[in-house]
């Protein structure tokens, strides 16, 4: 089974795939075959695999080998690293988790920033309409909308501002971040933490509230100031072979570290 | 009263179908075009733009190897049933056994393939992994069918057979097989198409949002429904999604009307006499 | 004659088949008890009605109360919606449809039938819940009772062809003994054929009920999947196929959470075999 | 009693019946005979307007009973309920005995309870079924041999006194005790009301009718008294079928 | 020829055949007689061992066929080649003419293309089917009339040289010319098979039996040749089933 060797599988974090599978899209359509990307290589066509599932996903299909390179967008905990000996950590980027609102939701008008108390009572439940978070605003219930216990959102969020404080049993688990957004800008009470990749995908459909007076602008989640931010960081093996050497490097490139940038993260370069 | 009831639940199930297959013709039609079919997803989100082509293949190896590994010995399980088995015990295990898995959630189906084949097995999230949990998926499903579709023909053939001491095996081949291959074929399109449309199992044993590369048994695909689930939860593409949906859903229908005129048109000569 | 061995081969070949197709599916229920072996080991009888799940927590605590009422809530919700509508519709088609409409309306429910689950999420998650939001006012539409909106079409095939099946299989003998008597169809169908078909059509329902209480794609996408007990059939919850679906890819395997979500696969599997026995059971019981 | 006057009948295309003219006396019972699908059955179901409910089935001429065509009739059930048929079949209705022989008298209503139970035991007992069931009427009819249930049908039609009674092989699956028992309960009903029995067992036909038709493809080829049509048959195709 | 003796057989608990004694002549035709449901079929299926193939079939006593027992043949394919039977209704195999008549000879197979060509002849020819169906042998035979058809299922078992052949009612579906085209070919056939036929038809057992059998509720009550038993039948059983 050569074919299994040349192929690069990869997968986790639903915040970092599309990244990923542009990328790979992109260097597949620009080499064609590996023979065309070193000299030494064999003719083979290049295979790319990009699955997704949520950091957790990443982490686990790293650490059992059934991907070759494993994506999460948190902190890799140190007993995770323990059970990864063999393989390496490459942070490729930052995202932040933003506190998003419909456009229309008055609130992004009434009160565009939050305290980070507001923010986790809101999404504890003690807080459950949005006029109880501000008079002026309508008598609705607040629809919670997260990412399942799974994805790497959860874990940050929890440690960022939760503090183990847990969720309301009323939000929605939305499986991919992708998912989340999208609940956010088709319903007018929904708020959730949207990762800014999709918050600039989705420019104008979305509404960002400040925390504790910081906006999540790049130079603000870059300089640390806005807190509620996580790394995007790729599992390698410490010993990949030559071809998952030659697609990390071009992860890691510029032109990878660019469409990371296009797609509204901040690549690690920055920092 | 009554009457008007009755007659509205019938015309309610017409005004279904025809609302889905009007929506989906609608929307999805939009985006429908030689390049959908042909080219890999594109855009800055895969599948913004471009088409669906390692979908459909991936598809179709799925379901290639489902069937291929599902269909014969479902044929010989049937054939067990009707011909040999008859009123044993053990064939009246068996027919017990798989007439109860034919309402296994297929959730659970990819449950046992994800710890089977994923991972007792070792051959990680690929489309052998994903081909074989389909194909048990559909073997009980193609046991019954197949088993019926043998029991449908009459039994007087098989006492003509009997009394001329020609044996089972003879039987089969020259008669009962030959009767009831319509009826074979229409199972396994129905099975073909129950594999096309699983979205459950396919999920942690075999599906990717995004492949390149020549389709290979032990690399994963992007498959049909799979992606049509991605598209529409990621809120990567809505119009898209229903594109991928109207394929699906074309393909299906025409697995199942190929599996319903075999049965319709040839239906009756199993049982009649000429 | 050479074409004994042949049909000895045959029979072999054939048994052979039907012993190995049922060691195969018969494993799947072993590999499904045997890797939810470790949780029943560890948890109490308690933990299966308890509404908590947090796989995440140290030490996690997993209770099914909250996908097991969900599973109950959407699958009877879709019953109630599709029973009358389907028995309505098949006695419909057996008895009072013009021929050709019977013949119509059955190829487009042999049509529904085929149409995969995920496209019924799709279709249920981008039109009706939408619909359900801006007609009944409420801030977000993702409820069991939207999942059970989309599982009744899925299932209401199956009830009206078990309900015409059972009304097709009653020799026109019986109805001529009722029209020669001159009293009318409604009469006929109500006192003659109903008790006739009862047993098939129960076992239609309880087919299509189980079939409501394991699909995963729809109520993946359309029940909301909130980790909060569902007290009405309009609250949001996440039934166990739901659960199963979203947390198996990221559970690494051989943690607690991993044994807990085949512990919940096994709940969802006896509950649905269990299903299947009666109607077997019912069927055979029948016929004799 | 009931005649027939220039009556046609076809399936679709397929004309089944041709220009039948026939008269039935009152108290008289008629055995109609002939080869298998000469179209005796269909006969039957046209006179009491059953077999309309067969798709495709047009008829033309008048069928009168007492005078009145009953194909002017608005509904169809008025004339089931005064002609009533007995099936080759003998059908049990998935209900107890006694709701069996109640089914038809339920469905009119207007009858007090002790009416009814007045008609239960009338029936059956006309029908020589009282001694053998008056223990178990409440238990299903199905469990009836099927001797009794051909006598059973026959009640449930008795039950909602009919003028005419068509009978279509009512004893072919019968073994002889029960045909027996089922000619004798004919006899005594023919004072009662007009009977008309088609069986293909020529010997029943000589036993029991006053009058035989002889049916072929379609057409009434003779139509006499019984001994008359049996031992000098004057239609040439009737020598023939009953010879051979 | 064959030779029944102390034989019983039963379906589950149920027995249908009690202690039969019989024995047929090499050349005669046998007719068995009886009311339905009496177990004509049951005896037929028990002597060429294809009632086996129903469930919960059990039985016992002895079967000779030139004086070994059928029941102590391993492999029952070769007492059913020896016995053959006709069932009750035509059947086509789905194949041509000539395959029907050629379905047994090619399992059995060592026969040249030639000498298949010649049974095919052979056969047809002894049913008289050659002159009407020799311009279309490679045609379906589902195209055949029900008497053509009969006389086909007649050939396909002729075709494997069985020494006694069953009929069960062969001619029930058959109108009158086929019927009487069946039994002129019986009694061709008589003096190369022994011929054992039920049927329901007391005329056609007259006409063309040299000896009847007259069985009731799973015994033999008379077997004699067919004119003693029509006209001066002893047992009672008998004369009421015959006068009735
Ligand atoms: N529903 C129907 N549609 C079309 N043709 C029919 C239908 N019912 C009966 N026929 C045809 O009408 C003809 C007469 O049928 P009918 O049942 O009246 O014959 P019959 O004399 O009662 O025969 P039998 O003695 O076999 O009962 C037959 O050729 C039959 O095929
Ligand atoms: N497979 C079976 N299982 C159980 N009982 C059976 C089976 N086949 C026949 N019988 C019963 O055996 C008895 C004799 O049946 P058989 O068919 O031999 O009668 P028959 O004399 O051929 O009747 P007919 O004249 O109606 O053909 C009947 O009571 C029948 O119900
Ligand atoms: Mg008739
Ligand atoms: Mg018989
Ligand atoms: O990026 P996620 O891990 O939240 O899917």
């Amino acid at each position: 089974q050569p074919a299994k060797d040349l192929s690069i599988k990869i997968g986790g974090s639903s915040t970092l795939a599309p990244v990923v599978a542009k990328l790979a899209d992109d260097y597949t359509e620009k080499y064609k075959t590996w023979k065309k990307v070193k000299d030494s290589f064999s003719d083979e066509p290049i295979a790319i695999f990009v699955a997704t599932g949520g950091s957790g996903f990443g982490v686990k299909s790293a650490t059992n080998g059934t991907v070759d390179i494993g994506l999460v967008s948190r902190v890799v905990t140190e007993a995770e690293k323990q059970k990864l000996p063999n393989h390496k950590l490459y942070t490729v980027g930052y995202d932040a988790l933003t506190i998003a609102v419909h456009p229309q939701n008055p609130v992004a008008k009434v009160k565009p920033n939050l305290t980070k108390d507001e923010v986790k009572h809101i999404f504890s439940g003690e807080i459950k309409t949005w006029k109880q978070l501000d008079a002026a605003l309508p008598d609705r219930p607040i629809v919670l909308a997260i990412r399942d216990l799974g994805g790497g959102a959860s874990q940050a969020f929890d440690e960022a501002v939760m503090k183990g404080t847990p969720v309301a049993k009323e939000a929605i688990q939305f499986p991919s971040m992708g998912a989340l957004a999208g609940k956010v800008q088709e319903n007018v009470d929904a708020v959730g933490y949207v990762s800014t990749g999709l918050v600039q995908q989705n420019k104008g459909k979305i509404a960002v509230l400040s925390v504790d007076g910081v906006e999540p602008t790049n130079e603000n989640i870059v300089s640390g100031k806005y807190t509620i931010a996580r790394p995007l960081i790729l599992i390698a093996k410490a010993q990949p072979d030559e071809r998952q050497q030659e697609f990390i490097n071009y992860l890691l490139s510029d032109t990878g570290l660019k469409t990371l940038e296009d797609m509204g993260f901040v690549p690690a370069k920055n920092k | 009263m009554g009457r008007m009831f009755l007659w509205g639940s019938g015309l309610l199930v017409i005004a279904i179908l025809a609302a889905i297959m009007g929506l989906l013709i609608w929307r999805g039609g939009a985006v429908l075009s030689w390049d959908f079919l042909t080219m890999n997803p594109k855009g800055l989100f895969l599948g913004t733009e471009g088409g669906i082509l390692p979908a459909i293949t991936g598809t179709a190896s799925l379901v290639a190897i489902a069937t291929l590994t599902a269909a014969l010995p479902a044929l010989l399980t049937a054939i067990y049933l009707v011909e040999y088995g008859e009123t044993s015990a053990f064939a009246h295990a068996v027919n017990f056994i798989i007439q109860a898995m034919i309402g296994i959630p297929s959730i659970l189906t990819g449950l046992f393939g994800y710890s089977l084949f994923v991972v007792t097995l070792g051959f990680g999230m690929s489309l052998l992994a994903g081909g074989l949990t389909l194909a048990l998926m559909i073997l009980p499903t193609l046991v019954v069918l197949m088993r019926d579709a043998l029991r449908a023909v009459n039994d007087d053939y098989r006492l003509i057979g009997e009394s001329l001491g020609v044996s089972r095996q003879y039987q089969l081949r020259r008669v009962i097989l030959p009767l009831a291959s319509p009826h074979l074929v229409s199972a396994v399109l129905l099975g073909m198409g129950y594999a096309a449309g699983a979205t459950a199992p396919i999920m942690v044993t075999a599906a990717v949002v995004m492949s390149r590369g020549s389709v290979s048994l032990f690399n994963p695909v992007m498959a049909l429904p799979f992606h049509l689930y991605i598209l529409f939860s990621q809120h990567i593409s809505l119009e898209r999604a229903y594109g991928t949906a109207l394929v699906l859903v074309i393909l299906l229908l025409i697995l199942n009307a190929i599996s319903l005129y075999l049965r319709s048109r040839y239906g009756k000569r199993v049982v009649s006499y000429d | 004659m050479a074409s004994d061995q042949k049909d000895i081969m045959l029979r072999w070949c054939s048994r052979f088949c039907a012993a190995g197709s049922v060691l195969v599916l018969l494993s799947l229920y072993i590999f499904i008890a045997g890797e939810s072996l470790p949780f029943w080991q560890q948890s109490k009888v308690a933990s299966l009605v308890s509404s908590q799940w947090q796989p995440l927590d140290n030490p996690p605590v997993f209770g099914f109360g909250i996908m097991l009422a969900s599973t109950l809530w959407s699958a009877f919700g879709a019953m109630v919606i599709a029973v009358p509508l389907g028995i309505c519709c098949g006695i419909f088609l057996a008895e009072y449809a013009p021929a050709w409409l019977s013949a119509v309306i059955r190829t487009i429910l042999y049509i529904l039938t085929g149409i995969p689950s995920v496209v019924y999420g799709f279709l249920g998650a981008s039109v009706i819940i939408p619909w359900y939001e801006r007609v009944i006012g409420v801030p977000s539409g993702e409820s069991l009772f939207c999942a059970s909106l989309v599982l009744s079409i899925m299932v209401v095939p199956y009830i009206v062809s078990g309900t015409y099946a059972a009304f097709a299989a009653i020799p026109a003998a019986y109805r001529e003994a009722g029209f020669v008597l001159g009293v009318s169809k409604p009469y006929i169908v109500a006192k003659i054929l109903m008790p006739l078909a009862g047993r098939n059509m129960i076992s239609a329902v309880t087919l299509a009920f189980g079939r409501a209480a394991g699909e995963t794609m729809a109520v993946l996408l359309l029940a909301g999947n909130t980790l909060d007990l569902p007290l009405s059939w309009f609250s949001k919850g996440e039934p166990l196929s739901a659960l199963i679906a979203l947390e198996i890819g990221t559970a690494p395997v051989g943690s607690p959470q991993y044994h807990a979500l085949f512990a919940a696969g096994l709940l969802l599997l006896l509950f649905v075999s269990s299903i299947n026995f009666s109607i077997y059971y019912l069927n055979s019981r029948g016929k004799s | 009693m009931i005649e027939i006057q220039d009556f046609a009948a076809s399936y679709g295309e397929k004309q089944i019946l041709h220009t039948i003219n026939l008269a039935f006396n009152g108290s008289d019972i008629t055995a109609l005979i002939g080869p298998s699908g000469c179209g005796k059955t269909t006969l039957l179901k046209s006179m009491n307007r059953t077999a309309e409910l067969q798709p495709g089935f047009r008829a033309s001429g008048r069928i009168l009973l007492t005078d009145k065509d009953v194909y002017t009739v608005k509904n169809p059930a008025n004339v089931r309920r005064q002609i009533g048929m007995v099936l080759q079949k003998p059908i049990a209705l998935p209900l107890s005995i006694k709701e069996n022989i109640l089914f038809g008298p339920r469905y009119y209503g207007g009858k007090t309870k002790a009416e009814l139970e007045s008609i239960v035991e009338g029936t059956l007992t006309s029908v020589g079924l009282w001694q053998e069931v008056k223990e178990k009427l409440n238990s299903p009819a199905g469990q009836l041999s099927g001797g009794q249930l051909q006598r059973l049908s026959i009640g449930r039609i008795l039950a909602v006194a009919p003028q005419v009674l068509l009978l279509d092989e009512p004893c072919s699956s019968l073994d002889i005790k029960s045909t027996q028992m089922i000619e004798e309960l004919l006899l005594e009903l023919r004072s009662r009301v007009t009977i008309i029995i088609v069986t293909h067992n020529l010997a029943q036909a000589r036993r029991i009718a006053d009058k035989t038709v002889f049916m072929a493809e379609g057409r009434v080829m003779e139509h006499n008294t019984t001994k008359q049509l049996f031992e000098q048959p004057e239609n040439p195709v009737t020598q023939e079928f009953l010879a051979f």
